[in-house]
């Protein structure tokens, strides 16, 4: 069986939400989410941050500063939305490759380059952040997302929703299923998004399920749906909006829980390791390059007349800036080896405590450069 | 608001790590003879009733009250937000656990068996274990995952799984099984209680074995901590859960023939109580090891191989690992032959003794 | 939240294949199957069989002769139809209770009543039966009769299927999502059976998933699905014939693999340990009752001429006979210890030998009483 | 009929437990100059020629070659049906597997990383470890799941697993690492053919590392069998997958300052070649344990165990386990530390000595 052209069947615009047009102008039968122009040049300034970051850890990776990074390059319009239709105290379940939704809802950029320079200390959530660590093992966080936000609800804290980020892929894995029935039957505030860029690694939406769309995954569970053009911002940004209001205050026979479907592209690699070029042809981006999210909500902007020249320069300079300041933060990182034994209970075991003190032993007898010889 | 979420919102303190203040009754000591199982319903009812964030859930706890009973009552005590009969999917049910934890929720998870447990065993070893350690200390998981566990029952196949090596090779997670109804309530509450994810595993042969006095009141028996069951100078039996039974009787009938054993209970698997275990070992210079699992690669071989690393200069001989055997345990009509009966435990204490 | 009464909804009969009326006339509508007079009676023989197997076994349980059973009354009409639609050639992947489809398709009576005696060697399958031992982890024969058509598939082995049964409480599993969403994808030639009995043990069908139908859940996988009255035999027969069919030899646009909802209920307790009037009401099997898929059978038969009292008779006491034929067989099993150490791994290892022989030693020094202590 | 079909129809006899005729090219002995992950692919190569009833399934297996390109060029080789970009399941996987092999075909399954197993760890411990067992050796499971493991290349979270005693404790399982490129195929070749499902754990940090003279013809490498790669005479070192390279390293060190080490490749994790283990023990009566995993409940706990158990009476020292610490691995800038490192080697081999 030869693959379909990826990507070829989503190209249909009719069967989704979008109030952007590709160029940016208003789609003639849509409405304009009722947001300030301060709002929209704030999530545009996002957008700006995020491709520019995007890129600049792309070539620290080349670099060799930092490890296996994610691009999000194409995604991060859809990203953004998401966090923006965030209020405070909901909280977020990221994956890897959510670097600017984590940033909107509240975390430094510095903390997310921690891990990436291989310390723990950038998952570490500030007291007044709710953005939960990436996500590395697929699907997981769906269940306990969904479990988070029933514990809300139990609590009656009906003004807490929990969003839930995964890609096409995740929805092959069994905790999927799992969490969204579990969603469905207990009517959790939980809004799940599914960030279909079309591939898992290698593997084409096609070959991940026969189902028509992913969004129609929802009627399984009693859930309510929506499929959205991922590359509108504020498309994204009306309908997670609209979710989490129902999430919140469900109207007469609404339910809490939501899917999203927010319909991409991966623009780049999988992971800064992975060789796109080996397994999809060069043209396929093409379609969804025409629809880039940052130009398209520029365009719109500059339209508008609320994006000029200068602001935009002001815009990305401080990108820039923030990326520099937030570089040089995460270079400074360092790490204690007695690290390792910390948090991994809330008393450590006297088993655990003798052996960093061994290893504090073997340190001081041979020094840290021992340590440092490649392993293999 | 519902009158739940109310006394809800008066205990709750967001991630608060100090467990709520308890209504402390009249400090009284009237005790009840309960049996195993029934310690463990008490244990959830008086933890329940005390922290309105104690909640349940799990396959058939519900109006039925669990398979074996353990919830019997509690769904029409405490409503079925508390006591919540879930879909049939264990990877949700402690994927469930996770995210109530990080609500404020303390969650008490059953599973039904310890053989239906794999589908949940990613979201145990990659985040439950994990989330402390992870977050550098930030966030904790106060939740338990109860499930009973062992042979003896002559039940079908998966029933009778003794695997809790698995959970003591994965770090971050707490692993507990009583013994006697009274530490059942004990180490329950304090499971409870703990800001860890604690494995509470519980011994269901010896469910309804037989009965004990178990307070009223609630107590915490701490984890972590095993306990010596029976003094003696000889050899030093270690064991846990439905072993130490069948290990304190052949130790009675070894004493007829002048072998006099200590049998440690150790209760907490992880972590293990290192120090008990190798102070007795360090009184008798000789070892035993009593459990349910395989020999290969269970717990016994952990507790070998340390006592040789740590007290090899008391050791008389070989410590003898009397376990189950390499193979699953099989269907009931041999599984008396797989576990370790009082003949096969005595038969090995005497080979250590003689050696 | 109170449970809504169960089964209930599960009623509206419109919404299901069904070819019996209750009293056991042909519906207007419905065209009886192409069986022949004597395929008809041997299936209602093998009905009335499965009844009186399974009182016979609920007894022996009580009587401490047999271990725990999974009791069928009520869903024998469909196993045995399920079974009757198979080829020789096909396979059954059957749970704890499928009984009467396992011997349907081939296994002994006696084998069935070995396991609960407590001797695997009623697992072992005959060389020429194609019928797996029974699953008790829920919703893991899934995936697995999905990976066998798929391989008859490879193999094109075009003329073979796999029938593959599993409940209601199963579908909530995450190896009901992978085994359904992988046979899309792969166009495997299986037959998904659920068996909605409206319980799993003391969950009814309403707490185990808000979806409306289970058979709707088939479409998150591109699997095509049909709902079936599951107490009327020849409707269920019709449907897992053709489904069986397409599963070889799809028509122009169809798929191989088909979801069968089976409606039924549970007219007993889960397992002989089971007391269900814990959790649901007395009254609520009657609707089913009314219904009884052995009298449905028989009347229609009676209605065509077919059976007789005579023939009745005759099927009741070489039921009965066969039953108690097989009880004996399974009574004088017995199994060496030795038998633990054995098919382990193809060959044995040196530690493993040496368990053996340990145990042997000991059952001679202490002889075989001294194991049959009670453990606790 | 597709023409793969055809040949398979020509090689299949359903069930057979005979390995099917191969084809005996001229007996050959040309080499090729090959690293770990080469060795592998090379292995599947050969054998996906050799037996049409071998194919692979997992993720991003097929036209990306693998994550670490260890199926590289097998799919545009084998085609579509043989080399299975499945979807993204773990569980799905392995269970295909299993049923993939009652139907008579060969699976050999990709799990990408090990950390990425636990959602297939259920049809593992439950079925693919007992469908033998449970038909009382009617069915048998030629299945093998291929995962690398283990720490030290720099990965994220969960990519650096080193969880072989999981399989190990579960009987049914056979179990195998390669510390080299001439095993790799060999092992692999083995496992594919072995009735019995194969755990083939691939040490990803010497994926590269070096090469290695690795025939062109099929070899195997018989399952069970451990290697000694060093001889000594004062204490044994046992070791397997990327361990051995720092436990070889450390022995040469260490013979400059007279200590004579033996290294033991155990190779087979289940069953453990305790023949070698205990043969090489009484030559030196000492030892030490080198492997990734947290100590607490890992396979060196079971060595350790079984060698006193067995040959105490050789025993001069305590046995040693260098391990990991009982702690998740840390995240990569910290991971050298975590990891057993020459030094820390060398260290625990003198401390074993100066007892
Ligand atoms: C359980 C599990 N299996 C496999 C992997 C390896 N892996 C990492 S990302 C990925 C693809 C994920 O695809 P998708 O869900 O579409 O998300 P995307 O990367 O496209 O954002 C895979 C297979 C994993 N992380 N977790
Ligand atoms: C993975 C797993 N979890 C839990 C159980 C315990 N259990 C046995 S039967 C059952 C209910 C199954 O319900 P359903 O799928 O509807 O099948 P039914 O028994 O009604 O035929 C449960 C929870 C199990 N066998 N396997
Ligand atoms: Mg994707
Ligand atoms: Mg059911």
């Amino acid at each position: 069986m030869m693959h379909a052209q990826s990507g070829i069947y989503e190209q249909d615009e009719h069967d989704r939400l979008r109030i952007l047009d590709a160029d940016g102008t208003v789609h003639p039968d849509a409405t304009v989410p009722d947001l300030s122009e301060e709002e929209l040049l704030a999530m545009y300034e996002a957008l700006v941050l995020a491709r520019r970051f995007d890129q600049r850890a792309i070539s620290l990776q080349r670099q060799g500063r930092i490890a296996t990074y994610a691009p999000m390059t194409g995604q991060e319009g859809s990203q953004v939305a998401t966090s923006y239709a965030l209020d405070e105290q909901d909280w977020l379940f990221p994956t890897y490759r959510d670097h600017a939704a984590k940033h909107v809802h509240g975390m430094e950029l510095s903390s997310l380059l921690g891990p990436l320079r291989g310390y723990r200390q950038g998952y570490a959530i500030p007291d007044d952040v709710n953005v939960m660590p990436e996500y590395i093992p697929i699907a997981t966080q769906i269940p306990q997302a969904m479990g988070m936000a029933w514990g809300y609800k139990l609590q009656d804290q009906t003004d807490r929703a929990v969003l839930c980020h995964f890609g096409d892929g995740a929805t092959s894995e069994g905790d999927f299923h799992e969490g969204l029935n579990f969603a469905g039957v207990f009517d959790v505030p939980v809004v799940f998004v599914c960030n279909n860029n079309q591939w898992a690694i290698s593997t084409p939406r096609e070959r991940q399920t026969a189902s028509d769309t992913l969004a129609g995954k929802a009627d399984a569970y009693g859930v309510e749906s929506i499929r959205v053009d991922g590359l509108d911002p504020l498309a994204v940004y009306q309908a997670t909006r609209a979710a989490v209001r129902k999430a919140k205050e469900p109207g007469p026979g609404e339910g809490r829980p939501t899917l999203i479907e927010s319909i991409q592209y991966r623009f780049g690699a999988h992971t800064t390791s992975d060789d796109p070029s080996v397994y999809r042809s060069e043209e396929e981006p093409a379609y969804y390059r025409d629809r880039d999210p940052v130009d398209r909500l520029r365009n719109f902007l500059e339209n508008e007349g609320i994006l000029t020249d200068e602001r935009q320069e002001a815009i990305e300079s401080r990108a820039d800036q923030r990326i520099e300041n937030a570089i040089e933060e995460a270079e400074a990182l360092e790490a204690d080896p007695d690290d390792i034994f910390e948090h991994v209970y809330s008393e450590t075991p006297d088993r655990l405590t003798a052996q960093r003190d061994d290893l504090r032993e073997l340190r001081e007898k041979y020094g840290d450069e021992a340590f440092s010889e490649v392993l293999e | 608001m519902s009158s739940y979420a109310e006394t809800l919102a008066e205990n709750v303190e967001e991630q608060s790590e100090e467990p709520t203040q308890r209504e402390t009754p009249e400090e009284s000591d009237s005790v009840d003879e309960l049996t195993l199982v029934e310690a463990i319903c008490d244990g959830l009812h008086t933890e329940m009733s005390q922290d309105e964030r104690v909640m349940m859930l799990g396959e058939d706890i519900g109006r039925n009250g669990g398979v074996f009973r353990a919830t019997d009552a509690l769904y029409e005590e405490f409503g079925d937000d508390r006591v919540v009969d879930t879909p049939l999917a264990e990877s949700g049910i402690i994927g469930a656990s996770i995210g109530l934890a990080l609500s404020g929720m303390r969650p008490v998870g059953e599973i039904q068996f310890m053989g239906f447990l794999y589908p949940g065993f990613d979201q145990l070893v990659s985040h439950a274990s994990r989330l402390r350690s992870r977050t550098h200390g930030q966030l904790n998981l106060p939740m338990v995952v109860r499930m009973p566990y062992g042979g003896g029952i002559r039940a079908p196949e998966h029933h009778s799984e003794s695997k809790e090596a698995f959970f003591v090779h994965e770090p971050g997670l707490k692993v507990v099984t009583p013994s006697t109804p009274y530490d059942a309530k004990g180490l329950l509450t304090a499971a409870i209680r703990d800001p860890d994810p604690v494995m509470f595993l519980e011994p269901k042969l010896i469910y309804r074995a037989f009965r004990e006095e178990v307070p009223e009141r609630s107590y915490e028996i701490d984890l972590g901590e095993a306990a010596v069951r029976r003094e003696g100078t000889d050899i030093s039996v270690f064991t846990w859960g439905a072993m130490t039974r069948p290990s304190l009787i052949a130790a009675e009938e070894l004493a007829e023939e002048g072998i006099d054993c200590e049998v440690v209970d150790l209760r907490s698997l992880s972590p293990l109580d290192f120090d008990t275990i190798i102070d007795s070992f360090e009184k008798t210079g000789r070892g035993a090891i009593v459990h349910e699992a395989p020999k290969t690669g269970g717990l016994g071989a952990e507790i070998a191989a340390t006592i040789q690393e740590e007290a090899l200069m008391y050791q008389e001989a070989p410590i003898k690992r009397i376990a189950g055997y390499d193979a699953h345990i099989p269907l009931h009509a041999l599984e008396d032959y797989y576990l370790p009966q009082a003949v096969r435990i005595q038969d090995g204490i005497r080979e250590a003794m003689a050696f």
